[in-house]
């Protein structure tokens, strides 16, 4: 298999991104199809390679980048089943979020720089996913996070737009320092930078201390990944587009850190106590963020939260030594939660607001976005893990994992010692997956039924018919123009045609993992087969998720329409370029599930108030003073010697009084000063 | 007779000198205590020349030349002090300061010269 | 350290005219005349000077200026002849016993005599062709002018070579009394008042100066410098407080020529009221003469108590050159004769430098010889300090050039200005004065090797506190010409300076110098051979 | 070869000299264009002939001295003109050579002009005496003659900042000019003891001699006189408070050139002369240098982020110049590594930084001319200068230098900081592991804090509401001579991020013999 296609693939969406760059101001025209072809072809190619490839092989290749006075730094190669699947799983979701930008973004005067770094940031996690040499990698991993940073700023009219881009650029790169300084370890201890070099180090144990690299590697993959304590930036980073969200922080770069730490799980194995750290992570984010989810009034931001309970399921499922069922969830969330980020879109731009509870009064929103309407019901489904679709099956694998990692025989698939995972990681995840299938259910029920099934929107279509959306009162209904009422204008065909591209996979890659010769042999050869108890469990939890959830929608609508005003609560509502909505919430059963916790759960548990008096107010502080530090300090020393100069220059300048006696009566004190100087 | 007795002439005579070139007012008082000054140096110099007993007598060479230096010395110094009188019409030495440093004008006049340094606390700090 | 060198020249006594018979016993000695040209050259001229001045009709001055330059000229050239093989000595008296065979003789002809001479007479010709031009606008009293500049030429030149105390003496005050009556010619009451100040501060200073030599005498037995020397290394223990008195007060005469810190207070009110070619003679030549004393006795006649001067010499180098360069950071631009007396003390400061490789004589290992040191930066600061002086005088109508007149000089007088620019930066010591950069590494190294860091780092301080007001009449030079309404004061006196070309007498003097430094500019070589070789 | 060299000094020497003539022609007006033009043409002529140097460069043995030339000059203080080009200074004479040339080409169009400033044939006499000091001092290899170069730059500086600066310039002039040259003067005094006492002026042999012939306690004295002196001059932290004034006050040009190159001398002198000439010393002083470094580094981004918030009334240029602070901290920490990776990332940040910084400089020095002013807090406004919209390619090549500059991999600054600190995390034997090891760590928080702040910058000039009211109403986007002068910048960022190996593989093998003495 001749090397010039894996170097092909991340290359051809890069001179895509140049070429759009070049040609996007003189021919917008041209700005599409540059977009698109590049990114599909480099997809196509990646299955080609993977096929290639075939299963249970590994492919290792290298030239010298640059010699650096130590260990040199290569431009390699590493392909095997793990690459393969996820550099498939990045082709296809860019190619769909392509298409899908040239219609959601089809009026947006900057539409082909939006394009370019796009396929900039496909290119970089292509260099990620296929990268054999660690400093190429964080080459890689720190392009993905400055496109992250542009798109995100993408409208930077807005002032959310530049705060967000700008928060999510310096939390990432707060956990790429500490990520860098494990590389400069891992470096150190193996001579090389080299991914198989480190692997060789790390099983003949020449690693010298293996717990703060990984720890240091965690920092990075928690920034990277959103885990617990850097996982701010994701909510606020939905002010970008929504396919921007869509690609970005729902499949790939959220990705990158699983995949990461998936790769150089050997390192992790070594010492128990990063994988009981990587444990509790998972285990906060997983809760906190399905927590945060069902309180959410942003279509957006509950799927933000919902990416970062699922990375905790990935991170779960690593900390219980089974990288095998964490990639194949992370491929599975990785269509699905695109799947639903899209379809968001879809909704979003048919009802021109993000606010859920504003979208449930409007009537007959389900049927102007039908297919939007049917794809998200789907992708729901595979979240909450219910059996037919993918969902079900990745989540199973993960507490199959968790469960044989909580008595002592984690599925190491060969990589480590089973020993080497502690059985308190496989029992903390095992809880907190448990209890998050749960949360998850709920808050997706909640969100499907607030948004479509509001009687409130089927009841009022009396009050419909207000005027045109530009003058309508905040917390009116908003009611369509005549034209977007109908499905065809509300969902162009290069919106709606990616939706079902991608429900294929949500629905039919769970099967993948049944077959010991399919999915298991490309990984590691572990079964991903659900063991009977947690698929019962599993499976159980969720239903009654949605149960409760449904409950308590009852309950609510039933109240509403008796006239009891459900309490106001005036969210601030991070809107996108819809119509402002400080909405009054309808019938929100989120409300009733959490009580006490539903209004710091809204703010995200007030994380973000911590860390800007953790971090940024002693930094302006350090900034003040640095300012009076240099004013006042350093120039009093400079300017201090020239005054004295100076001061020296005025005495000297006195003495010259004219007068001869003076100067004589000097010269002869001086005479007698230096006879007695040396006489005596 | 002992060296010391012309050597401690000398000296006396010496301060005297001194003393009148410092306090005297007049520039031709001045002057003559300059030439006093110098003749305590002469006598010094016979002195020691007595004392060594010196073959060459290098001392009293010397003493020779300096009277020849001191007279001089005297004629080009009236002659100064009667250009003086003539022009500033007093021989008083404190009056002729007319070449002092003129007095620090107030207000600086080129740019003021703040953020220059000679930087000797910067080399000594 | 001197005696070694001296004796690995053999010199034997080389008659030379037939007019002097060697008769070792009588008192009637030979005199080796070719030894003694120079100085005897400038002599002679002065007293012709003096004769031809008489029957020359007021008309026919100006020939006596041609005559002085000529002799000068002709004193240089007859440099020439000494400058190979070994030093050549006269005046020998045969009973002193000293280290060296030539140690009896009075004047010796060697390097180091060479180079001061060189350094005088050059410095005495620059300033006859400056004064050409002021003499006549100024109508000073031709023929004396011409006569007194040669006699303390003559006085300059003959330093260098004596070895005995009492020659010295005597150079000295044949090198200042006339000084005193240049400085008086202008017969006005500045000019009387400047002569006084000189006068009076020169006359205590060779006061002090001889009774210094007096207690030398007592206590070494000889003037001879090299039988001091020997004299002073056998002295009985009671006499050693009074002979190291005697030397410091015997410094004290040279270091007031020199204008070192103590005895500086005459140089800026002389300056501003001496005419200016005169101010600017004082400062080359006067200083070189000052220098070379002090050289002399201090390595060759006190070399037993070379560790006390050498830090004497230190302390005052260091004190020296931060008056100066303090002094002149304060100047005013705006007054009249700022110009001069910005150059005056900077001319202080510079004696600060000048001191310094005198002081690293004191404490240097006997293998270098840093006195090379100070000759070639007298060498270069005389060329250049004088180009100075003559650039004043090309702009400003007497000596009462302030600063502020040569504001935006660029746009008027081009060459002038950037003439003045390069030599400001030479005496600066930066890059394009190539030549004075290099002047100051040499006595930078000289003070490294002998061990001196705390005067290196003075001096480094002090290179840069110079610099300020060097550049800031630079920057004046190159500023935007005086816009429309200039200040009266100022305008004035810019709307008359002539705009005509310059006299002859003054470009030559600007283009010999000019040249000769960016020549030493070009290969530094020509000028700091001297500091190689061992000077004696 | 080595004629090539010498035309490269000679050539801008001679125009300089030309430029005093009356050679241009009467009439001021056209005399200032043609003088301008020619400048051009020689600066081009200059880049020209590094370009063919670069070329005939012997790559497969950079650690070689080529191109050598050994004159007497000097023989009474032992002064050879020694000139030669290795894999260390090769990279620099093109920064040099490239940097004058865009700045000449930039100011053909855009000279600062106004009350009191002189004509533009002294601007380009100037100009091209500032480039034959700049480029003498990487070519030379003769301590005294480098200390020459070293001064020859002062002169034209002052000048270009005290007659065509803006602001305070001539205080910001006294306080450059004097503050470097006593930097200059006490590393003279650290050469001239190491000359002496090891009897050679020239740096070949003082380097192949490795220190031998000196005592440890003239090493350290000497070591510590050199660091001082060139501290100065790559702004170390505590001896840094000459530039910002420096590059308030200078014109877009001067800027550049101060930034692109002059602080490149410092570090350049450190790594010729120090590393080699006083190993000894240097491994005494190297946790002192390593400490000022990082500090500098964390000191610089506070400084910056003090200047970039909201109603800090902070200067764009002002700001800039922190930042060069900060970078030449990891310059400086990579040197006092004493490894071949931290010494080959110095060297790689030096260039970097000289391409990056100039951009910058350009580009708010473009800023500086549309607005009138660079104060961020009248450019900003409320919401920020929206420069995106307004000048979508200003505002793009200003992200674009701004992201350069914090060091993102894939483009030139992040090579030159990935190697410095990774010199910093294990540095040479003799050196203490756990001191390094914070610097890294404070070199670490730096880069963070210089993201924060040039993105701060980004966001309050690029980005913004457009509605929101602007100072200045029609902002006229990138010109066509702009764009000719700063593209070749942008270029060689992106080139030198892509493929490294262009500068390291020549600076290598040239570390390798300097710190081996070999």
């Amino acid at each position: 298999m001749n090397l010039a296609l894996p170097a092909l693939v991340p290359a051809l969406p890069a001179l895509g991104a140049a070429a759009t760059l070049a040609v996007g101001r003189r021919s917008p025209g041209l700005a599409r199809p540059l977009a698109i072809v590049p990114v599909a072809v480099s997809a196509v190619l990646a299955l080609v390679v993977a096929i290639q490839l075939g299963t249970g092989q590994v492919l290792d290749a290298a030239t010298r980048l640059t010699p650096t006075g130590g260990p040199e730094i290569s431009l390699a190669i590493h392909l095997d089943g793990y690459s393969s699947l996820i550099s498939v799983l990045v082709g296809l979701v860019a190619t769909c979020v392509q298409v899908y930008s040239t219609a959601y973004l089809k009026d947006d005067p900057r539409y082909p720089s939006y394009a370019a770094l796009v396929s900039l940031f496909t290119a970089a996690m292509f260099l990620v996913v296929y990268s054999g040499d660690l400093i190429v990698l964080l080459v890689g991993w720190e392009v993905m996070g400055i496109c992250s940073y542009f798109l995100i700023g993408h409208h930077w009219e807005t002032e959310d737009a530049r705060s967000a881009s700008l928060k999510a650029f310096l939390v990432t790169k707060l956990g790429d320092v500490p990520f860098l300084f494990g590389i400069f370890l891992l470096g150190a201890d193996a001579g090389s930078f080299r991914i198989e070099d480190v692997l060789r180090a790390a099983g003949d144990g020449r690693l010298g201390h293996p717990t703060l690299i990984a720890l240091l590697l965690l920092a990075g993959v928690a920034g990277k990944s959103a885990q617990f304590p850097l996982h701010t930036w994701l909510p606020d980073a939905m002010a970008g587009p929504t396919p921007v969200s869509a690609l970005i922080h729902a499949a790939t770069m959220v990705a990158a850190g699983i995949y990461l730490v998936a790769r150089l799980l050997p390192v992790f194995l070594l010492s128990g106590a990063a994988l009981v750290v990587l444990a509790v992570m998972a285990a906060v984010t997983m809760i906190g963020s399905a927590l945060c989810a069902l309180a959410q009034d942003d279509l957006k931001r509950v799927l933000a939260y919902s990416t970062v309970g699922q990375l905790g399921y990935m991170a779960g499922a690593l900390a219980s030594g089974d990288r095998e069922a964490s990639v194949f969830h992370l491929v599975s969330h990785g269509a699905f939660k695109a799947l639903l980020f899209l379809a968001a879109g879809v909704v979003i731009h048919a009802a021109h607001t993000n606010s859920i509870s504003a979208m449930s009064r409007i009537p007959g929103l389900r049927k102007r976005v039908p297919d939007a309407y049917w794809t998200m019901a789907i992708a729901l489904i595979a979240l909450i893990g219910l059996p037919p679709f993918s969902g079900f099956f990745s989540k199973e694998a993960v507490l199959t994992a968790a469960e044989h990692a909580a008595n002592g025989e984690a599925l190491t698939n060969g990589l480590g010692p089973a020993s080497a995972v502690p059985q308190a990681a496989g029992w903390i995840v095992l809880i907190s997956a448990g209890l998050t299938a749960l949360l998850t259910a709920a808050y997706a029920a909640r969100l499907f039924l607030v948004t479509f099934h509001s009687p409130a929107g089927a009841a009022l279509p009396a009050a419909g018919g207000a005027p045109a959306v530009a003058d309508h009162e905040p917390d009116a209904p908003y009611s369509p123009e005549p034209d977007e009422a109908d499905p065809a204008v509300a969902e162009p065909p290069a919106m709606r045609w990616p939706l079902w591209v991608l429900a294929v996979p949500t629905m039919g890659f769970g099967i993948a993992g049944l077959r010991s010769d399919w999915l298991p042999a490309l990984l590691d050869g572990g079964s991903l087969k659900p063991s009977a108890v947690t698929a019962v469990t599993g499976t159980g939890l969720a239903v009654v998720g949605v149960l409760l959830a449904y409950g308590a929608w009852r309950a609510a609508t039933a109240r509403t329409t008796e006239g009891l005003p459900a309490p106001a609560e005036p969210g601030r509502v991070p809107e996108q370029a819809g119509a402002p909505a400080a909405e009054v919430i309808v019938a929100d059963p989120g409300r009733a599930l959490l009580g006490p916790l539903f209004g710091p759960a809204r703010h995200g548990f007030g994380v973000d108030r911590l860390y800007s008096a953790l971090f940024v107010r002693p930094v302006e502080a350090a900034a003040r003073l640095v300012r009076f530090l240099d004013r006042e300090v350093v120039e009093t020393y400079v300017r201090g010697s020239g005054a004295g100069a100076e001061l020296l220059g005025r005495v000297v300048r006195l003495a010259q009084t004219g007068n001869a006696q003076t100067y004589l009566s000097a010269l002869l004190a001086g005479v007698v000063l230096l006879a007695v100087l040396v006489a005596v | 007779m002992h060296l010391a007795y012309p050597v401690v002439l000398a000296a006396l005579l010496f301060s005297v000198g001194v003393y009148g070139v410092l306090a005297r007012r007049n520039v031709i008082l001045v002057l003559m205590s300059v030439e006093l000054m110098l003749n305590a140096v002469n006598l010094n110099l016979v002195a020691f020349d007595a004392w060594l007993r010196d073959s060459l007598h290098a001392g009293q060479a010397l003493t020779l030349f300096t009277i020849t230096i001191a007279a001089a010395e005297i004629g080009l110094g009236l002659a100064i002090v009667l250009l003086l009188f003539r022009a500033r019409g007093t021989a008083d030495i404190d009056r002729a300061i007319a070449l002092g440093d003129p007095a620090e004008s107030t207000a600086d006049v080129d740019e003021a010269p703040v953020g220059t340094e000679a930087l000797k606390g910067r080399a000594t700090a | 350290m001197l005696g070694t060198a001296l004796g690995s020249h053999s010199t034997g006594q080389t008659t030379v005219t037939s007019l002097a018979v060697a008769n070792p016993g009588s008192l009637i000695q030979s005199v080796d005349w070719v030894a003694i040209a120079p100085p005897l050259i400038a002599a002679l001229a002065a007293l012709a000077v003096l004769v031809t001045d008489l029957f020359l009709p007021a008309r026919h001055k100006r020939w006596l200026g041609r005559l002085t330059a000529a002799a000068l000229a002709l004193a240089i050239v007859s440099l020439l002849p000494l400058i190979g093989g070994s030093p050549r000595a006269t005046f020998c008296a045969q009973n002193v016993t000293g280290a060296t065979d030539n140690a009896g003789c009075s004047y010796v002809a060697d390097h180091f005599a060479l180079v001061f001479q060189l350094l005088a007479l050059g410095g005495a010709l620059i300033a006859a062709l400056l004064s050409a031009h002021t003499v006549e606008r100024e109508e000073l009293p031709g023929g004396e002018y011409w006569f007194l500049l040669l006699s303390s030429a003559t006085g300059a030149a003959l330093l260098p070579a004596s070895r005995d105390l009492a020659t010295l003496v005597i150079a000295l005050e044949v090198a200042s009394l006339p000084a005193f009556a240049l400085v008086a010619l202008r017969r006005d009451g500045r000019g009387a008042e400047a002569a006084l100040k000189f006068f009076l501060s020169s006359v205590t200073a060779t006061a002090v100066m001889l009774l210094g030599i007096g207690f030398v005498y007592a206590a070494s037995g000889s003037l001879h410098l090299g039988a001091v020397a020997t004299g002073l290394e056998h002295a009985p223990a009671q006499l050693k407080p009074l002979a190291e008195a005697g030397a410091v007060l015997t410094l004290a005469g040279f270091a007031f020529k020199v204008a070192a810190v103590p005895f500086h207070f005459w140089v800026p009110d002389t300056y501003t009221g001496a005419p200016l070619p005169v101010a600017g003679y004082l400062s080359v030549v006067g200083k070189a003469a000052g220098l070379a004393g002090l050289a002399l006795v201090t390595t060759i006649a006190f070399r037993p108590y070379a560790h006390t001067w050498g830090l004497v010499l230190a302390v005052l180098a260091a004190v020296t050159m931060t008056v100066g360069n303090a002094g002149a950071l304060r100047q005013r631009f705006d007054t009249r004769y700022s110009a001069v007396r910005l150059l005056a003390w900077s001319s202080v400061g510079q004696a600060g430098y000048l001191l310094v490789p005198l002081a690293a004589a004191g404490y240097a290992p006997t293998t270098t010889d840093p006195l090379g040191a100070t000759a070639a930066y007298a060498l270069i600061y005389g060329v250049v300090n004088l180009g100075a002086f003559g650039v004043v005088a090309a702009v400003g109508r007497r000596s009462e050039a302030g600063v502020d007149d040569f504001r935006g000089l660029f746009a008027r007088r081009r060459w002038t200005a950037l003439a003045l620019a390069f030599f400001l930066l030479c005496l600066a010591g930066l890059p394009p004065g190539v030549i004075g950069l290099f002047g100051k590494v040499v006595v930078f190294r000289a003070a490294v090797d002998a061990g001196l860091g705390w005067l290196a780092v003075v001096m480094a301080v002090n290179v840069v506190v110079a610099l300020y007001y060097y550049l800031r009449w630079t920057a004046v030079l190159f500023a935007p010409a005086p816009d429309a309404a200039p200040a009266e004061g100022a305008g004035e006196r810019a709307a008359t300076a002539p705009e005509r070309r310059l006299p002859v007498s003054l470009t030559a003097t600007l283009g010999l110098t000019a040249s000769v430094a960016v020549v030493l500019s070009v290969a530094p070589q020509l000028v700091l051979q001297v500091v190689g070789g061992s000077l004696f | 070869m080595n004629a090539v060299l010498i035309a490269l000094l000679v050539l801008p020497l001679l125009g300089a000299a030309l430029t005093l003539a009356p050679v241009f022609g009467p009439d001021p007006a056209a005399a200032d264009r043609r003088a301008l033009r020619f400048g051009t043409v020689l600066t081009g002529a200059v880049l020209v002939l590094t370009v063919a140097l670069a070329v005939g460069f012997d790559h497969d043995e950079p650690a070689r001295m080529q191109a050598t030339t050994d004159l007497a000059w000097i023989p009474a203080i032992g002064v050879r003109l020694h000139l030669g080009v290795d894999g260390v200074s090769l990279p620099l004479l093109v920064l040099t050579s490239l940097l004058t040339f865009l700045c000449a080409l930039y100011s053909e169009r855009r000279l600062p002009s106004g009350a009191g400033v002189p004509s533009a044939r002294s601007f380009v006499g100037l100009f091209l005496l500032l480039e034959v000091g700049m480029l003498a001092t990487f070519a030379v290899l003769d301590l005294v003659l480098f200390f020459l170069a070293f001064e020859i730059v002062l002169i034209p500086m002052y000048f270009l900042i005290a007659r065509w600066g803006s602001g305070a310039k001539v205080p910001a002039a006294n306080r450059f000019i004097l503050y470097t040259l006593l930097g200059s003067a006490v590393m003279l005094l650290g050469f001239l003891l190491v000359g002496l006492k090891a009897g050679t002026f020239d740096m070949q042999a003082l380097a192949a001699a490795h220190g031998s012939g000196l005592s440890h306690s003239t090493q350290v004295i000497a070591a510590l006189a050199i660091m001082v002196g060139l501290a100065v001059k790559a702004p170390a932290w505590p001896l840094h408070s000459w530039l910002p004034d420096a590059h308030t006050a200078a014109p877009t040009v001067g800027s550049v050139l101060l930034a692109g190159v002059l602080l490149k001398m410092g570090t350049y002198g450190l790594v010729r002369v120090l590393l080699p000439v006083v190993p000894d010393g240097t491994t005494t002083l190297a946790p002192y240098l390593g400490a000022f470094a990082a500090v500098g580094i964390v000191y610089g981004s506070l400084a910056c982020l003090a200047l970039a918030r909201t109603g800090a009334k902070g200067d764009l240029k002002r700001l800039i110049a922190y930042s060069s602070v900060g970078h030449m901290g990891f310059v400086l920490l990579g040197i006092a590594s004493l490894t071949p990776v931290g010494v080959n990332g110095a060297l790689f940040a030096n260039i970097a930084h000289g391409l990056i910084t100039g951009l910058l400089f350009f580009v708010v020095g473009a800023l500086k001319d549309r607005y009138g002013t660079a104060d961020l807090d009248t450019l900003a406004g409320a919401t920020g200068a929206a420069l995106y919209g307004r000048a979508p390619r200003l505002g793009a090549l200003l992200a674009f230098a701004a992201v350069a500059s914090l060091g993102l991999p894939g483009l030139a600054g992040f090579w030159g900081e990935l190697l410095a600190m990774f010199g910093a995390f294990d540095p040479a034997e003799g050196l203490s592991r756990p001191a390094f090891v914070t610097y890294m760590v404070l070199a670490g928080l730096g880069t963070l804090l210089t993201a924060a702040y040039l993105l701060i910058v980004v966001r309050r000039v690029c980005m913004g509401d457009p509605k929101q009211p602007a100072p200045v109403a029609e902002l006229a986007d990138l010109r066509p001579y702009e764009a000719v002068s700063w593209t070749p910048l942008a270029a060689l960022t992106l080139l030198a991020g892509l493929w490294p190996a262009l500068l390291l593989g020549l600076s290598d093998p040239a570390v390798k013999h300097l710190l081996g003495g070999g």
